[in-house]
């Protein structure tokens, strides 16, 4: 067991993403949330391991598979309910919804809807920092899909090149959309990718709350010492489909069983012995999302008085 | 007659959509069938396949996230050796189907939502649009180039682009929009037959609309707009699902006494701007509807066409029925707001009559 | 005023808003060097790391643009060829255009990126695009198309301190010619969304950009020498148009030829007809033309190239044939139109 | 060393690396004449693409880049229909619209030449990909400098062919040694982090193997075993063949710094200037191959003499037919947009 510093704000952070998105996937099966959802049920080990390793003036940029991420970093549940929501008080005024959350105050700076297309906007970021001194890191949670892009070999290069402050984070759940990884490549672990450009990789237990905290944290040390970037190999697993209405036919059952013995949030709570906390530490993580969908469901829509702002500084006609 | 735009929504699981036998109602005459846009498109590709046999599926998402997509299952089984299911890496897989072009399969890349043509955007434009061209007329690259287009809910600004117009400025490469079950049938056979790439924008929301198709197998000539709907007072141009929208606002004009002809191009390149020069001589007043953004959109072109061709015969300033010059909201409300809808169209119309 | 070439003018006017504000960087291919064409020469000497070269990966460099961009940075990023740019568009047209607006302002991406383009000099299909109306459809950009030295170091200048992603073009025909700048750090700015009227006339008037410019004042000259004035009106800003400007021209002159490099079918000739058809409805006499290149690639060879790039002569024959138009006096006034 | 070849075949590779070689020069002399915009020049490579590209069939294609003069004649293409299409003439292979960056003929397996740096890497995938499905023995050949390994194309080309064992040979001419911009790796390459650019494609699985691009015996090697492996079955293959840089290829212009090739160097070096002593001695792959078919007894130095002198004189002559052929009819730019 590794200890942790903070193990039950670990705990209550991986409940309130698990008790969140299971609240996203009932609204959506309700009807009561438009567009495209990619839930992160148990993935959570990833998330707050990540997150517990970096400093709020860290950025981090999440894919389209981000509740986790923004929750993880501190982001207000009501506010990012609202957003998924459309409503006008999320934190996107409803313009950016489930795939194009945002909320920069707690160094979730943004996600994106395409794949990989996440990769070189943390890439930049981390290159800010490197002109203006503020000693941000840049940090990137991407999927397995991203491997095979050419984005992804093109930010290997570079962030090597440069030694850039960054931490790649690769969430390897072994699917790319619909498709298990070893339909998309013959790479197993895209950690040897990394090494192919130096930058050290590691593989790690995603499952394992306690381990990706232990390696985010060497790759934080890492490069706030000047060292250049790191590579963190997450192995974890969806327990839903791609999307929302995904009925995950290419999957066998079994493994899908398997995985649910590995639940990130049980193996936290045994091997941090928290069996005790546990349920208290759930209760209250569902409270707020209970508080929080009361408040989102009754927020305003997006109002279309809102369309044309934004577009650009200066405003559009 | 409510739309059957809401049925498309995503994320419904497959065992829940109904039966396409059951939605089809009986043919409509011997030698046709009444058949889903969606089910027209399955025709077109299984006719494809089986009539050539260089002819390749490379993806799996010609169906969107619909419940139709267990067309591409059905096709998949008839055809196993002929789908092949590339990596998320747009790049890498449109520049296989154009390679495979030149070197003598039928190739037909589908590149899914609209939004990722702009990832292998290089290999579109500036290689298979080219290489006829920049070769002297050696080298040929007879591909479609499949993608989902358009505002199909909840997509926001990254699942919910019509970049076709950006293609319709781009020399080299031909481009269908088709907008009913016979019309996707019958314009693939032809695209799939051309020796050039085809860009071939489907829209998720007209998966579900029913029309008339031969039993007959059918080719539809690139280049030749069709009448949706004939009328007097005015001519609306729509492409893709605004032809939709289009035939929903004459019906709601008609009852006002007014007669609008609903033309539909069907293809933007090349372009039938002959049908729509006479519509416009008929009728004097033209509103296009059309899904890309307004500026430089797919109306700017038609629009100036027939503003100078027609100028004449203009009896009012030719309106134009776009997508906000904004990137696509999220948001419900604000969706509807910026997509082209048959009120707008409507109330353009009207104004032009005064 | 100093005379300045324009590719002079777009280095003094990196040079002085890299001096002014520590957080504008340039990024680019071989940008140390000073670029295929030494737009950036020099500059390394003076703000070394801040200059910065990067590998050929103009997805992830675009991308790295735009993350930097939202993080504290005013980056300009040198695209070699617009061509290339066709390898960014993902990061340029779904990120960088897009942040801003998907995220309700919580996020701005004040960048530029620059490129050059034009056919010129035979570099065929993949060298020599002119690609505004692509950009000039993509909500969220800027897109700027300086004609002048003047307007190559001003606009640039306030591209750099615009908060939004900008699209700076440049034509490499340009590139040699010679004009006055303003000295001075501020002198020299010129707003954007502005247009300049290059030449005053009353009979028809003659919209365009960049190099094309050139081939309309030229025109100008030959029509005047038959006694037709034209006004020829430089948009110079192409996202957003300055419509007013246009729309006040052509309800003096009635007439209006849009002239510009790119392919005329879709191209941004196509939207400013269309604006100006509709709200010039009743001031407009004749049909508006269009001169554009012909829906073809740009050819290699010399004579082919000159084939493709509209001149002159393409100019003086579209202004004759709407001067030629009989006036319309008694168009039907137009209904209420919406904005 | 020499490939294991009969004479005769030897032989012939040095005419056809000769009539590369004296093509260049032909044509950066007639570029100081004759405006024919940015060309790039193959030469110093020619022992790699020679031999490499002897080992393909009819029906095998090969994708080549912006140096692909080299290739073309390799395999048969006219010297005279290529200076005609650099120069922009109706004669030209292209019918004068691709011009130098472009050339291609397809009826010698160069379906098409892109100038897009990376871009021809996904659709050599594609011909492979065809030929798998269709059952045709046939391979495909990218060839490419180190710079495309930058690109993202690379990445998602290699990955591809590795998960469908396409038969295709990626051919990764490496001409960086000694070129500006290195960094401190083994092999230098400009802008890449991998410290062996074969390190890149071990994580697919993929053979690869680096060779010197100067040695014949090597590169007929190495192609030789990945051409059996592409036609039996057995997937992709990547070969780095690593070249100098030849100095005339350091300025942006090509020029012939080291002046013309004298074949009477390789057996009498008292006539190498001392400047470029080490070029003509050490780095000429050409010239290290006339030397082993001299010491090897294939060839004499009157016979190195003759073929050298046909080859100049083809050149000559291919360039007076360029010169005197008409430039295309205007027309010709519209033409073959669409087939």
């Amino acid at each position: 067991m590794t200890s942790v510093p903070d193990p039950l704000g670990m705990l209550e952070r991986m409940w309130l993403i698990r008790a969140f998105e299971e609240r996203v996937s009932e609204l959506y099966a309700r009807n009561q949330i438009a567009g495209l959802l990619h839930l992160g049920i148990g993935q959570e080990g990833v998330a707050v391991g990540l997150a517990w390793g970096l400093e709020p003036r860290d950025r981090l940029f999440g894919g389209h598979r981000a509740h986790a991420h923004a929750l993880a970093r501190g982001a207000d549940p009501a506010r990012l309910l609202m957003e998924i929501a459309g409503r006008a008080t999320g934190y996107c005024g409803g313009k950016g919804g489930t795939m194009h959350i945002a909320a920069p105050e707690t160094g979730f700076v943004t996600a994106t809807g395409v794949v990989a297309g996440n990769i070189p906007l943390a890439l930049g970021s981390a290159y800010a920092s490197t002109v203006s001194g503020d000693g941000a890191l840049g940090v990137v949670a991407f999927g397995d899909g991203a491997g095979q892009t050419g984005s992804f070999h093109e930010s290997l290069n570079i962030a090597a090149l440069w030694g850039l402050p960054l931490l790649f984070v690769c969430e390897n759940n072994g699917y790319a959309e619909f498709s298990p990884l070893s339909a998309h490549t013959k790479v197993e672990r895209l950690a040897r990718h990394a090494e192919t450009y130096g930058i050290p990789a590691v593989t790690v237990d995603g499952n394992d709350a306690a381990a990706v905290l232990a390696a985010v944290r060497d790759g934080v040390d890492r490069a706030r010492a000047g060292g250049g970037p790191t590579f963190i190999e997450a192995l974890t697993y969806r327990l839903r489909g791609h999307y929302e209405g995904d009925p995950g036919k290419y999957r066998e059952l079994s493994e899908l069983a398997d995985w649910k013995q590995k639940d990130p949030i049980a193996r936290f709570v045994a091997d941090q012995g928290l069996e005790a906390e546990s349920p208290a530490a759930e209760a209250r993580a569902r409270a707020i999302v209970d508080a929080a969908t009361d408040a989102a469901l009754a927020a305003p829509h997006a109002s279309v008085d809102q369309l044309r702002t934004q577009v650009t500084a200066e405003a559009v006609a | 007659m409510s739309s059957p735009e809401t049925s498309a929504a995503l994320g419904a699981d497959p065992s829940d959509a109904s039966d396409p036998s059951v939605m089809s109602d009986p043919p409509a005459r011997a030698g046709w069938s009444r058949l889903s846009y969606a089910e027209g498109m399955a025709l077109g590709l299984r006719e494809a396949l089986a009539s050539d046999p260089t002819v390749r599926l490379m993806g799996q998402y010609f169906f969107g996230l619909t419940p139709w997509r267990r067309l591409t299952v059905d096709i998949r089984e008839r055809f196993p050796d002929r789908v092949w299911d590339p990596p998320i890496a747009e790049i890498g897989y449109v520049g296989t189907g154009i390679g495979a072009a030149i070197s003598g399969l039928r190739p037909i890349v589908d590149v899914a939502t609209a939004s990722f043509i702009f990832q292998p955007f290089s290999q579109v434009v500036n290689e298979a649009a080219n290489i006829h061209y920049m070769t002297g007329g050696q080298t040929r690259v007879p591909m479609v180039i499949h993608v989902n287009h358009g505002i199909r809910g909840g997509g926001a600004a990254q699942h919910s682009h019509s970049p076709q117009a950006m293609l319709w400025n781009t020399p080299g490469i031909k481009i269908m929009t088709p907008s009913s079950a016979r019309d996707v049938r019958g314009l693939l056979r032809t695209a799939v037959e051309d020796d050039n790439p085809v860009f071939w924008a489907d829209h998720a929301k007209l998966f579900d609309y029913v029309d008339d198709v031969p039993d007959a197998e059918e080719r539809i000539p690139f280049g030749v707009a069709e009448i949706k709907r004939a009328g007097t007072d005015v001519t609306i141009v729509g492409t893709s699902l605004m032809v939709r929208r289009a035939l929903e606002a004459a019906e709601i004009l008609a009852a006002d006494g007014i007669s609008a002809e609903v033309v539909d191009p069907r293809t933007l390149v090349p372009f039938d701007t002959e049908t729509i020069l006479e519509s416009v001589g008929r009728t004097g007043r033209l509103v296009i509807v059309d899904e890309c953004h307004q500026s430089c959109g797919v109306g700017a072109e038609i629009a100036a066409r027939v503003a100078e061709h027609a100028f004449d015969a203009l009896r009012a300033p030719i309106r134009r029925i776009a997508t906000a010059d904004v990137p696509i909201p999220f948001g419900r409300p604000m969706e509807e707001l910026v997509e082209p809808s048959a009120a707008k169209v409507v109330t353009a119309v009207r104004s032009l009559l005064g | 005023m100093s005379t300045l070439r324009y590719i002079d003018a777009i280095r003094t006017a990196l040079d002085i808003e890299l001096r002014r504000d520590p957080s504008v960087v340039a990024l680019g291919e071989d940008v140390t060097y000073g670029g295929p064409f030494g737009a950036t020469k020099g500059l390394a000497d003076t703000y070394g790391t801040r200059i910065k070269d990067t590998p050929i990966s103009e997805a992830t460099v675009m991308g790295l643009t735009v993350g930097a961009a939202l993080s504290g940075l005013r980056p300009v990023m040198e695209v070699m060829y617009i061509d290339f740019i066709t390898l960014a568009m993902d990061q340029l047209v779904n990120h960088g255009a897009k942040l801003r607006y998907m995220t309700d302002g919580l996020l701005q991406v004040p960048m530029v990126i620059r490129a050059q383009g034009g056919a010129r000099g035979s570099m065929g299909a993949h060298h020599s695009q002119s690609l505004e109306a692509w950009f000039a459809h993509v909500p969220g950009l800027t897109v700027v198309a300086p004609s002048t030295p003047a307007d190559a170091q001003g606009l640039l200048q306030s591209a750099i301190r615009s908060d939004d992603p900008v699209l700076y073009l440049e034509h490499r025909g340009l590139y040699w010619q010679k004009g006055e700048v303003p000295d001075g750090d501020d002198a020299a700015l010129v707003p954007i969304g502005r247009a300049i009227v290059r030449r005053a006339g009353s009979d028809v008037t003659i919209a365009s950009w960049s190099h094309m410019m050139g081939a309309a004042l030229a025109a100008a000259d030959q029509l005047a020498a038959d006694g037709i004035e034209a006004e020829v009106i430089d948009l110079r800003s192409l996202l957003p148009l300055d419509l007013d400007a246009l729309l006040g021209s052509v309800g003096r002159t009635g007439r209006l030829v849009i002239a510009h490099e790119a392919v005329t079918q879709g191209g941004l000739g196509a939207e400013i007809a269309a604006q100006v058809q509709e709200r010039a409805w009743a001031e407009l006499a004749a049909p508006i033309a269009r001169v554009g290149a012909p829906f073809v690639p740009p050819p290699f060879a010399p004579e082919l190239e000159r084939a493709f790039v509209p001149d002159v002569d393409a100019i003086v024959a579209a202004a004759r044939r709407v001067l030629d138009t009989p006036s319309r006096a008694a168009r039907p006034s137009p209904q209420s139109v919406e904005a | 060393m020499l490939p294991d070849l009969p004479g005769e075949e030897l032989v012939a590779q040095l005419r056809t690396m000769l009539r590369i070689r004296r093509f260049e020069e032909a044509l950066i002399r007639l570029a100081a004449d004759h405006d024919i915009g940015h060309f790039h020049v193959y030469v110093g490579q020619e022992a790699t693409g020679v031999p490499a590209l002897a080992l393909l069939g009819d029906g095998d294609v090969a994708y080549t880049t912006h140096r692909n003069h080299g290739h073309l004649i390799a395999r048969g293409v006219s010297p005279a229909g290529m200076v005609a299409e650099i120069l922009g003439k109706a004669t030209g292979i292209n019918r004068g619209k691709g011009g130098t960056l472009h050339l291609a003929s397809a009826a010698h397996g160069f379906p098409t030449t892109s100038s897009s740096v990376g871009g021809p890497l996904p659709i050599a995938v594609g011909s492979a990909f065809a030929f798998q499905e269709l059952g045709l023995d046939r391979v495909s050949v990218a060839l490419f400098g180190d710079g495309a390994l930058e690109e993202g194309a690379w990445h998602e080309s290699i990955n591809i062919a590795a998960m469908r064992k396409a038969p295709i040979i990626f051919l990764c001419e490496n001409n960086s040694l000694e070129a500006l911009g290195q960094k401190a790796n083994e092999y230098p390459s400009s802008t890449l982090a991998a410290v062996r650019l074969t390190d890149l494609v071990d994580p697919f699985g993929v053979p690869a193997v680096p060779i010197d691009g100067t040695d014949t015996r090597a590169v007929h090697e190495a192609m030789a075993e990945a051409v059996q492996r592409a036609r039996t079955g057995g997937g992709p293959s990547f070969i780095e063949a690593r070249t100098v840089r030849w100095p005339g290829n350091r300025p942006l212009w090509p020029q012939l710094l080291t002046g013309e090739t004298d074949v009477t160097f390789a057996w009498d070096p008292s006539g190498i200037p001392a400047e470029h002593e080490r070029w003509w001695s050490q780095q000429d792959g050409l010239l290290r191959f006339l030397r082993e078919l001299l010491d090897a007894g294939h060839v004499t130095r009157e016979q190195a003499i003759a073929i050298d002198t046909e080859a100049r004189d083809e050149m000559a002559a291919a360039v007076t037919f360029a010169l005197e052929s008409p430039y295309p009819e205007a027309e010709e730019a519209f033409e073959h947009v669409f087939a």
